[in-house]
């Protein structure tokens, strides 16, 4: 039941571009990265069931020529929630650029914070006993 | 008749190939659109070849739906790009 | 020209959407029994009563004879142009050349312009760019189009006016057709 | 090969090529327009001859379904070609060299001057 | 000529002369075309019927309710490209949310509906029937799974329309008056 | 006694509402669970003496062997004795301390109430994890009391510094218990002690233990909070850090004793570290100038003593042990209390600035003596009897002798701060003005004597003592004829012992000076309460260093972190397994060709993509290929939906790009980390595609579930396409969860695109709201219209 | 009897399509809301005690018998657990109702609230009955989007990068977990999870133990284990109080259960699990000393979340009864009290104007019962007795004792440094905001965030279902022998798969 060679070539280029889409800023980007994965995974999902063969319907095929149905359905079940959650990603970069005027996905503004901080304690590595006890203004002139 | 159908694909498959070299091409975005519409018309052709090669024409309702659809997504970026590009 | 004429008439006027939408659905099945065409019928009148369209007196009458021939001018025009242009660019490839022509139509209704737009458009090597409505002028694009070339695409252009208003426009169309040609 | 079989593989045959010679036209002419001549139109023929070809071949009932979605695709491509050709030149896609003659771009040239 | 003169731009020319859509009139000239105008008016019914085919069809061939729910919802996008803002139009008088409300309820209804008939949640019964003229009618319970699906679906498509489509559009148009 | 500890808790947790109408109320209601306990337990004395004991056994998790399992033996009522009386002292004393319907007396009554209760738990736990409840509540509750309102920084740092101290221990000691428990089998400590464990493991449970037992009882290097607990107010020191808490470590090892007391290791760290405490708290105490510093330090003294005594292991340390135990509490808690009033008064405790108090004061500086006394090991006192007994416990070689010695020398620094506190409190001191005091309230001297005299009386009626702690001693065995608590043992070694020990403390009292000159000039190498603030510190630095370079807040990074797992962890485990299934083909139907390379060709292309219409009409051709795949495939209904959702796809992509810029913003293209990027994104693209052939290379059958599917579609299911039956019928479960999917994203497109509209529907409003000059202008302008 | 199993997925779903559709009548939201949550719960304690004292209650959906349809079972563990999750959903409807996020102040539309969290509770509790991987996928799908949608919910600019933040890798994850499924399906033919129980035994070796590891992944991403984490504590913080507590409370602890039944129905572990080991002291370390180094108070409790779900994969590391039996105690206890913070959490912002540790003081004083509602669950956390967290803790410990490995015995230390570090984290908290002096609020980047601040006048239901909650943690406590024994029985079916697997496949819809 192996997938043949061509399909899985296939599959390791969507899944690569798509990886390699993920990994961006732009939104944009991401959000076509997940697109395209959508589709590797879809296409994993289908060809999971096995080799091609005559569509499942019971009028014109007969059974032992049938592809499996279960992979199909579930694909199906795949590619509609992939594409409902595609438009909302959507809606979500819309989102973003109408509230901050870009869409790319900036480092978290309190984790930055945190590195900041451990910039400064490098600095001053005398005065540990201060900062053991951090509720001082110090750091909240830093923001 | 097996090679009446083998040959159609061939074709078709050239053709899909040439469009999708004028896809990657470019230059303008209409340029694609008008490629993906021939790339979804050619898809259309090959499945309609494939239901004959397989006298299996129950899914008709497949191709008229493949038909329209690559007009519309066709018109709403051809919109899209009329909107966007700047005005003569 | 809205319609608005009472409710039954109105209905009366959906007629021909409804036989196009009952034979959509009939060809869709493929099954020629009554069942199939009584549930297209309900389907059609159900689509064509929850999703109405404006009602627009348009005057068409459909005239079966000018329609074939309309039919088989645009088949032929489909044909010749294919290989026209499949000439055109293996010959000319990057050096072929066109011209955007401005046709004056005579009828000044909105569907006709839009099949004689759509007629022209059909076929490869040229079509409709731009539709000044107001005027009932279309700017038509051909391909291979050489200096000189402009009144031939003009006539092409009222020929298939002719053979459009003669297979679906009202008289006074064909009238008004007729007088603009003569 | 019967008759239809014959009948079948030229319109099949005719389709593809027609399809064909559409891919390599869009994929030779100069600018967006000419393209369109070569991309849509062609494709409308060969998938029309396809049809045929392939509606032959099949039950009269199946083959029904074939009309619809040739009249479809004769329904829509003008539209297409028309908005996308008008997009084109709107947004300056067109390739001025290759124009000989432009009334339209004449005419507005003209009526900007007016004002 | 004369009315060049009054009129914006020469992209708007192309706005035909005829209500043909029920919307429409609200969008600016140079969107609009006649052809697309009036090969929607008819497509756009004639999608409909396939849709509603699809989602009958799909027992025995392609389709289901949930392909044919697509294809509706393309119907209602074509309308919108051709005619603007769907909440303008009358066509369509059931909110979005409320149909996509009503699919979902109709489908989980669908599930517990057997359980009246003594079945399990989400038993299929098969009712065949035959009426005269018209022969035998064979009707299978999921279909009412099918409907819920659809309705959802055109639903949802819907939505994107009036928020993707209308909502971006009126987002743009309040940038371009400097409200945003 | 469960029915004890639980009326404490909810007397306690009920308490505020009281409290909050009137504190001395409160602090009233507060000593009667204490007060009905230490009768209740006070009556069973007899039968304990008797080698009786009451158990009891409340099941709460008996799976995980958690049960409340109590135990009234010798041991325990000593501290009962401790822990409910001097609680009901103390609290009858509070209630003076505090400013009445202040927030540290409404806090305090609850908390001390409570407190006791959990005490009383502890002291009469007979279960492991008994035990480790109660103490660890003990911690809350001195947390919360000595950090009070937590007004002032020093409170909350002592505060934080105690729970620290002491919760690191208690789960130390958790994990200890949790070890001893689950290589013996029980909790239960007597059966432990029945048949005491041993092993590696009993072995490391001793030690885990001990450091919890070390950390409570504050004993060196742990001993820190302790002083600084000081902050607390002082009926709150006296209770938990003189007279009950800081017991608790002690009576640990006193309790466990006869479980792990037969380790060496027990003994000797237990011994070791007992008597160094003892000799830094005393030498410590000596120099403190805060009475209750002073007071602190003395008390890790003591409890660095009592650790040696009941660590020792032997019959006479235990007894001796045991009745130190009860005196020092008894001891400790007067002098607290006593250091409190004067505080009270005087508005300080620095004995620098005290003077003639005693002269003033002449009852409470005679109650003072008599806890001094007691403290420094004066006859008659039960400090005495103790003392002698642990001078006498260790007379056996020369281990002990050592042992002796440093005992000594400890008493030594006792009988000397013993001295300074006295004087230091009480004596009259030259240039220094007589310090304004008022004679002390009945309410709380009352409390403070009882404690003091309850030492003498103890001592006096010695046999009394020694029954109380013999009974406990007797759990271990003795060298020799065991020893007995009296006033007068004949002229021996140990009496010699405690006459050295007071004339030393005398010698050194009166050489102070010349010895706090020497103490200043010598180092000071070790310092614990450096040390806890060094770690605190570094735990802090440790924390942000870490949490700054692993979260570094950036999304690629993250998404490139879990790519890397899937590579690194199944990858690996999947790459070894790989070999070539023989059934490899390049491909099953030629059509799949040009379409693959359709696929493949616009993927790639996707990367270089410039422009976002670009980009996506590209996936879009990828879409149309997959679903042409679908269709060479067998599955139309699949290609039907693809085609479908893509086109529907492309044109939302479409529409939202009305609104982005043509172009990507290029933000990210810095060269460095595309690399690492795109070698991350071909790994794991290459192991979904191995993994792929590999699974599918595992199947050998078709699935069952398909040939059920394809057989009972048309009739269970009405549907001759297969695909659909699938989806409406077998699996139509999966459909409702995929609509409502649906739903929920259109819902949420909704959500958010159309915030935009809401929020310029309310910023209009705002604006119409607030009145414009223009607008309310123009009535006026109307009616001169009209 | 069968139907029962559907209920908690099927009411909430059609209440979520009525709410939809009746989108203008907030108060009939607002009842539909609750009346379906209280249903669930009386329905999840029923499937509780029938499972317990006749085993797993299996509904084959449309009587399609397993492995060919749909299976939803209740068995001990996933009853367990929806009883413990219903009542904390209906708790935080309640606060979120009493914060009148549900209708964002005065707007006269409400569509999105209530239906999106009815969807949250359907796809939890589906989560936890489905006998079916792929229904499973579905679960976390309609899970997932719904959070998706109640985190972006009129969110701010300062708010969008953490919904991003969140929904793309909750995406990626998701894909992860097609890619498995198909992968499974490809081997195996089979996505019932009963049925691969006997199916993946017969792959070969390597490839189980890298499907389990694949499962591992896709589910460690949804539970934040480490290095899969740091998406929470950069995402959670910034949603509305009760949509965190529910997403703390709940979400995580989805996969922390897919985690503990694909684990234990589908692969076989013969012995305890050094790599899940190593992950869990990874978890806990990296947790702990995250919160320590936050300042932000949402942010510290995320951390401490992350940290605590290594106590769960402690457990599942150890694999044995006593382990499972700890893991269980534990899930139930710290999704009630995980979700309890968030709220009380809520509870301080509201009252301070700040998530800023150093901008609060002296709450103690000025909101003395907020004070005892953060206390409670604050120990309980960090697992000090007699409160819930410590009884989880003292069976987690014993395990870890008792499993005989070195690493056994380095995560059961790490565990109670971790315990030690999540006192001080709470410890540090109460320090900072109910001790000290009350300061002066100062101006929050974000001051109108109505959804984080809330714009109800009062806050008695806020106060009411914190309450609520925190004596349901009480309560566990009070319950443990009971519950342990329960949690002792579950895993033991956890141990000895065949119960699971006779219900479903022998058994037909019998129950
Ligand atoms: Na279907
Ligand atoms: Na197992």
């Amino acid at each position: 039941m192996t997938i043949n060679l061509t399909i899985a070539v296939v599959i390791a280029v969507l899944y690569s571009v798509g990886f390699y889409l993920l990994m961006q800023r732009s939104l944009m980007r991401i959000l076509l990265g997940i697109v395209v994965l959508g589709h590797g995974s879809n296409l994993l999902l289908q060809i999971a069931g096995g080799p091609p063969g005559r569509a499942p319907m019971l009028t014109t095929a007969r059974p032992e020529e049938m592809t499996d149905p279960l992979p199909q359905a579930m694909a199906l079940t795949a590619i509609v929630i992939t594409f409902a959650l595609t438009t909302f990603l959507l809606a979500l970069a819309y989102r973003s650029w109408s509230l901050l005027g870009h869409d790319e996905v900036r480092d978290d503004v309190e984790d930055r914070r945190i590195q900041r901080l451990e910039k400064r304690m490098e600095t001053h590595e005398d005065s540990e006993a201060d900062e053991a006890d951090r509720d001082e203004p110090a750091e909240e002139a830093a923001r | 008749m097996m090679w009446v159908f083998a040959v159609s694909f061939a074709l078709l498959a050239v053709a899909a190939l040439l469009v999708l070299v004028r896809m990657l091409r470019g230059k303008t975005t209409l340029d694609r659109i008008v490629a993906v519409d021939v790339l979804v018309t050619l898809l259309v052709a090959g499945t309609c070849v494939g239901m004959g090669l397989q006298q299996d024409g129950s899914n008709i309702a497949l191709l008229a739906a493949f038909a329209l659809l690559a007009f519309i997504g066709s018109i709403s970026a051809s919109k899209l790009v009329e909107k966007k590009e700047p005005y003569r | 020209m809205v319609d608005r004429r009472p409710r039954r008439r109105r209905l009366l006027r959906r007629t021909p959407l409804v036989l196009w939408l009952t034979a959509v659905w009939v060809l869709l099945w493929g099954t020629f029994d009554v069942g199939t065409l009584f549930f297209g019928l309900v389907v059609a009148l159900l689509v064509s009563v929850l999703f109405p369209s404006p009602m627009i007196r348009t005057g068409m009458v459909l005239r079966p004879l000018p329609g074939l021939r309309l039919v088989a001018y645009l088949a032929w025009d489909l044909v010749v142009s294919t290989l026209r242009v499949a000439w055109q660019a293996v010959r000319y490839r990057h050096a072929a050349t066109a011209g955007i022509v401005a046709a004056h139509l005579s009828v000044d209704s909105d569907h006709l312009i839009a099949i004689i737009a759509s007629g022209v458009t059909l076929a490869p090597g040229k079509f409709v760019l731009q539709i000044d409505r107001a005027t009932s002028t279309c700017y038509v694009y051909a391909l291979g189009f050489r200096e000189g070339d402009e009144e031939s695409v003009r006539q092409e252009m009222r020929l298939l006016e002719r053979l459009v208003v003669d297979a679906v426009g009202s008289e006074a169309q064909r009238e008004l057709v007729g007088r603009d040609a003569g | 090969m019967s008759w239809t079989d014959v009948f079948s593989a030229i319109c099949l045959i005719g389709g593809a090529l027609s399809c064909l010679f559409g891919a390599i036209g869009l994929l030779t002419f100069p600018d967006v327009t000419a393209r369109l001549q070569a991309a849509t139109k062609p494709q409308t023929l060969g998938l029309v001859l396809i049809l045929i070809g392939t509606g032959v071949q099949l039950d009269l009932r199946y083959a029904t379904g074939l009309l619809l979605v040739g009249l479809f695709q004769m329904l829509t491509s003008p539209v297409l070609s028309q908005l996308v050709g008008r997009a084109a030149y709107r947004t300056e896609s067109v390739d001025r060299s290759t124009l000989v003659v432009d009334e339209l771009g004449e005419r507005i040239d003209r009526e900007r001057d007016v004002r | 000529m004369s009315p060049t003169t009054t009129r914006p731009s020469w992209t708007s020319w192309d706005a035909p002369a005829e209500r043909w859509l029920l919307s429409g009139f609200r969008r600016e000239g140079q969107a609009r075309s006649v052809l697309l105008e009036l090969a929607s008016r008819i497509v756009f019914p004639t999608v409909l019927v396939l849709s509603l085919y699809l989602l009958f069809a799909g027992h025995d061939r392609a389709g289901g309710g949930f392909s044919g729910g697509l294809v509706a919802g393309q119907a209602f996008l074509l309308r919108h490209l051709a005619g603007g803002r769907m909440d303008d139009s009358s066509i369509v008088s059931m909110r979005p949310p409320v149909l996509i409300g009503s699919g979902l309820t109709i489908a989980c209804a669908s599930a517990f509906l057997p359980l009246l008939f003594g079945g399990q949640l989400l038993e299929t019964t098969i009712y065949k029937f035959g009426v005269p003229l018209l022969g035998e009618i064979k009707f299978v319970s999921s279909i009412v799974l099918d409907t819920g699906v659809y309705l959802l679906i055109v639903g949802v498509v819907l939505d994107l329309l009036r928020t993707l489509g209308s909502g971006i559009e009126a987002d743009v148009e309040a940038a371009a008056r400097g409200l945003q | 006694m469960f029915g004890f500890v639980v009326a404490h808790l909810v007397v306690a947790v009920l308490l505020p509402l009281v409290a909050r109408r009137s504190t001395r109320a409160a602090f009233m209601i507060a000593a009667i669970p204490p007060a009905a306990a230490a009768a209740w337990l006070l009556a069973r004395t007899p039968q304990v003496l008797a080698g009786e004991t009451v158990t009891e056994t409340v099941s709460w998790v008996p799976l995980i062997g958690l049960d409340f399992g109590f135990r009234l033996d010798a041991l325990a009522l000593v501290m009962t004795i401790l822990v409910c009386g001097l609680g009901v002292l103390v609290l009858i004393y509070a209630d003076s301390y505090f400013a009445r319907g202040r927030g540290d007396a409404r806090r305090s009554a609850p908390l001390l109430l409570a407190f006791a209760g959990a005490m009383l738990g502890l002291v009469v736990a007979d279960d492991l994890t008994t035990v480790y409840v109660f103490w660890e509540l003990t911690t809350i509750c001195s947390f919360l009391l000595v950090g009070q309102a937590g007004i002032s920084r020093e409170s909350r740092r002592s505060a934080l510094q105690a729970l620290m101290i002491t919760s690191l221990g208690g789960l130390v000691m958790l994990l200890g218990f949790v070890v001893l428990g689950e290589s013996a089998g029980t909790y239960r400590i007597s059966e432990l002690a029945a048949h005491p464990p041993s092993g590696t493991a009993v072995t490391v449970a001793a030690a885990l233990i001990l450091v919890g037992a070390f950390t409570k009882s504050a004993q060196l290097p742990f001993h820190n909070w302790l002083p600084a607990a000081m902050v607390a107010p002082t009926p709150i020191s006296a209770y938990l850090h003189a007279a009950s808490m800081v017991k608790a470590g002690v009576f640990l090892v006193a309790r466990l004793g006869p479980v792990l007391g037969a380790l060496p290791e027990w003994r000797y760290s237990t011994v070791a570290f007992g008597l160094a405490t003892m000799l830094l708290g005393g030498w410590r105490a000596l120099h403190e100038y805060d009475l209750k510093k002073l007071l602190a330090y003395g008390t890790v003294s003591q409890l660095g003593f009592l650790m040696v005594l009941f660590g020792a292991g032997t019959h006479d340390a235990a007894l001796a042990g045991a009745a130190m135990l009860l005196a020092h509490g008894l001891f400790k808690a007067t002098l607290f209390l006593v250091v409190g009033m004067i505080d009270h008064q005087a508005g300080t405790r620095d004995l620098r600035k005290l003077s003639a108090v005693g002269a003033r004061q002449p009852w409470l500086a005679a109650v003072a003596a008599l806890a001094a006394a007691s403290m420094a090991g004066l006859p008659p006192m039960l400090g005495f009897l103790g003392k002698e007994a642990a001078f006498g416990a260790f007379l056996y070689g020369s281990a002990g002798i050592a042992v002796d010695v440093f005992l000594v020398i400890g008493s030594m620094l006792t009988v000397a701060y013993s001295l300074r506190m006295w004087f230091g409190a009480f004596g009259t001191k030259q240039g220094i003005a007589p310090t304004p005091v008022n004679p002390p309230e009945v309410q709380s001297l009352i409390p403070t004597a009882l404690p003091a005299l309850g030492g003498l009386v103890l001592g006096i009626a010695y046999p009394v003592a020694n029954e109380l702690a013999d009974s406990y001693a007797q759990n271990y065995a003795s060298i020799g004829k065991p020893a007995e608590l009296a006033l007068w043992h004949g002229l021996n070694v140990p009496l010699a012992l405690s006459v050295l020990a007071v004339a030393g403390g005398v010698v050194l009292h009166r050489q102070r000076t010349p010895l706090t000159a020497w103490r200043n000039r010598l180092p000071t190498p070790l310092n614990a309460q450096r040390a806890y603030e060094r770690i605190t510190a570094l735990l802090e630095r440790v924390a942000v260093a870490v949490t700054a370079r692993l979260q570094v807040g950036s999304l690629p990074t993250y998404l490139g972190i879990i790519l890397v797992t899937v590579v690194v962890i199944p990858g690996s485990a999947l790459v070894v397994q790989l070999t070539v299934p023989d059934d490899l083909r390049g491909y099953d139907n030629l059509m799949q060709l040009p379409l693959a390379l359709g696929v493949v060709v616009a993927a790639l292309a996707v990367l270089g993509a410039h422009r976002r219409l670009t980009a996506v009409l590209l996936v879009g051709v990828i879409g149309y290929g997959i679903g042409g795949l679908f269709i060479v495939d067998g599955a139309p209904d699949l290609a039907l939906a693809q085609f479908l959702v893509e086109t529907l796809t492309v044109v939302a992509f479409v529409f939202v790009l009305r609104r982005l810029p043509e172009r990507f913003t290029e933000a990210d293209s810095s060269k460095a980390i595309r690399a690492p990027k795109a070698i991350i994104a071909t790994a794991a693209g290459l192991f979904v595609s191995l993994a792929a052939i590999g699974f599918s290379s595992a199947r050998q059958a078709p699935p069952e579930a398909s040939g059920y599917f394809i057989t009972h579609a048309e009739k269970g299911a009405g549907a001759t396409n297969v695909v659909n039956a699938i989806i409406v019928d077998f699996r139509a479960f999966d459909t409702v969860g995929e609509i409502a999917v649906l739903a929920v994203a259109a819902t949420g497109v909704a959500s958010l695109i159309l915030a935009s509209r809401h929020e310029r529907r309310r910023r209009t409003q705002q604006t119409q709201q607030t009145p414009q000059p223009e607008q309310t202008r123009q009535p006026q302008q109307q009616e001169v219209r009209k | 009897m069968t139907v029962l199993v559907a209920l908690p997925v099927l009411l909430p779903l059609a209440a979520a399509g009525l709410s939809l559709a009746l989108g203008r009548f907030a108060d009939l939201q607002r009842f539909l809301g609750l009346l379906v949550l209280g249903a669930i719960i009386v329905d999840a304690a029923v499937l509780l005690h029938v499972s317990d004292q006749s085993g797993p209650i299996v509904l084959q959906m449309g009587d399609w018998p397993a492995p060919f349809g749909i299976t939803l079972i209740a068995d001990r563990l996933s009853a367990l657990l929806l009883v413990v999750s219903s009542v904390v959903t209906f708790a935080v409807l309640i606060y979120s109702i009493g914060q009148r996020i549900t209708d964002y102040g005065r707007e006269r539309s409400s569509t999105t609230f209530h239906p999106m969290y009815l969807m949250l509770c359907a796809g939890v509790s589906l989560a936890y009955l489905t006998g079916d991987l792929f229904n499973l996928f579905v679960a976390f799908e309609i899970m997932l989007s719904s959070s998706y949608v109640l985190i972006t919910r009129r969110t701010t600019a300062s708010r969008v990068r953490a919904g991003m933040t969140y929904t793309i890798v909750s995406l990626a994850s998701s894909l992860l977990f097609i890619t498995m499924i198909a992968l499974v399906y490809a081997s195996t033919g089979t996505v019932n999870l009963a049925d691969l129980g006997t199916k993946v035994a017969e792959l070969p070796h390597g490839l189980q133990v890298a499907l389990a590891l694949l499962v591992v992944i896709v589910f460690g991403v949804k539970a934040a284990m480490v290095p899969l984490h740091f998406w929470l504590p950069d995402s959670y913080p910034t949603a509305p109080a009760p949509v965190t507590a529910v997403f703390a409370g709940l979400l995580t602890k989805v996969g922390i259960y897919a985690l503990i039944r694909t684990q234990t129905l589908v692969f076989s572990h013969a012995e305890s699990w050094d790599l899940m080991l190593g992950i869990a002291l990874i978890t806990m370390i990296v947790g702990a000393l995250g919160a320590l180094a936050q300042n932000d108070l949402n942010r510290l409790l995320s951390f401490l979340l992350v940290s605590h779900i290594g106590y769960m994969l402690f457990g599942l590391g150890v694999y044995d009864v006593i382990g499972l039996t700890g893991v269980i105690l534990y899930v139930v206890h710290h999704i009630t009290v995980q979700a309890t913070l968030f709220l009380v959490s809520g509870l301080i912002t509201r009252h301070s104007g700040t998530v800023a540790l150093t901008r609060m003081g002296g709450m103690a004083k000025a909101t003395p019962l907020i004070a005892v509602l953060f206390a409670l669950p604050a120990l309980s956390l960090a697992g000090i007795p007699p409160f819930s967290g410590f009884v989880a803790k003292l069976a987690l410990l014993q395990a870890g004792v008792g499993s005989g490995s070195v690493t056994g015995y380095a995560v059961t230390a790490g565990a109670v440094l971790t315990s030690l570090l999540s006192l001080y984290a709470m410890a540090r908290v109460w320090t900072r905001a109910f001790w000290g002096q009350v300061k002066a609020p100062a101006p929050d980047p974000d001051p109108t965030d109505e959804l984080v601040v809330g714009t109800a006048s009062s806050n008695r239901p806020m106060l009411a279902a914190t309450g609520v909650l925190v004596a349901a943690s009480l309560v566990i406590a009070l319950v443990a022998g009971p519950l342990g024994e329960i949690a002792g029985r579950a895993a033991g079916d956890l141990m000895h798969g065949e119960t699971y697997r006779t219900a479903v496949l022998g058994g037909g819809s019998g129950g």
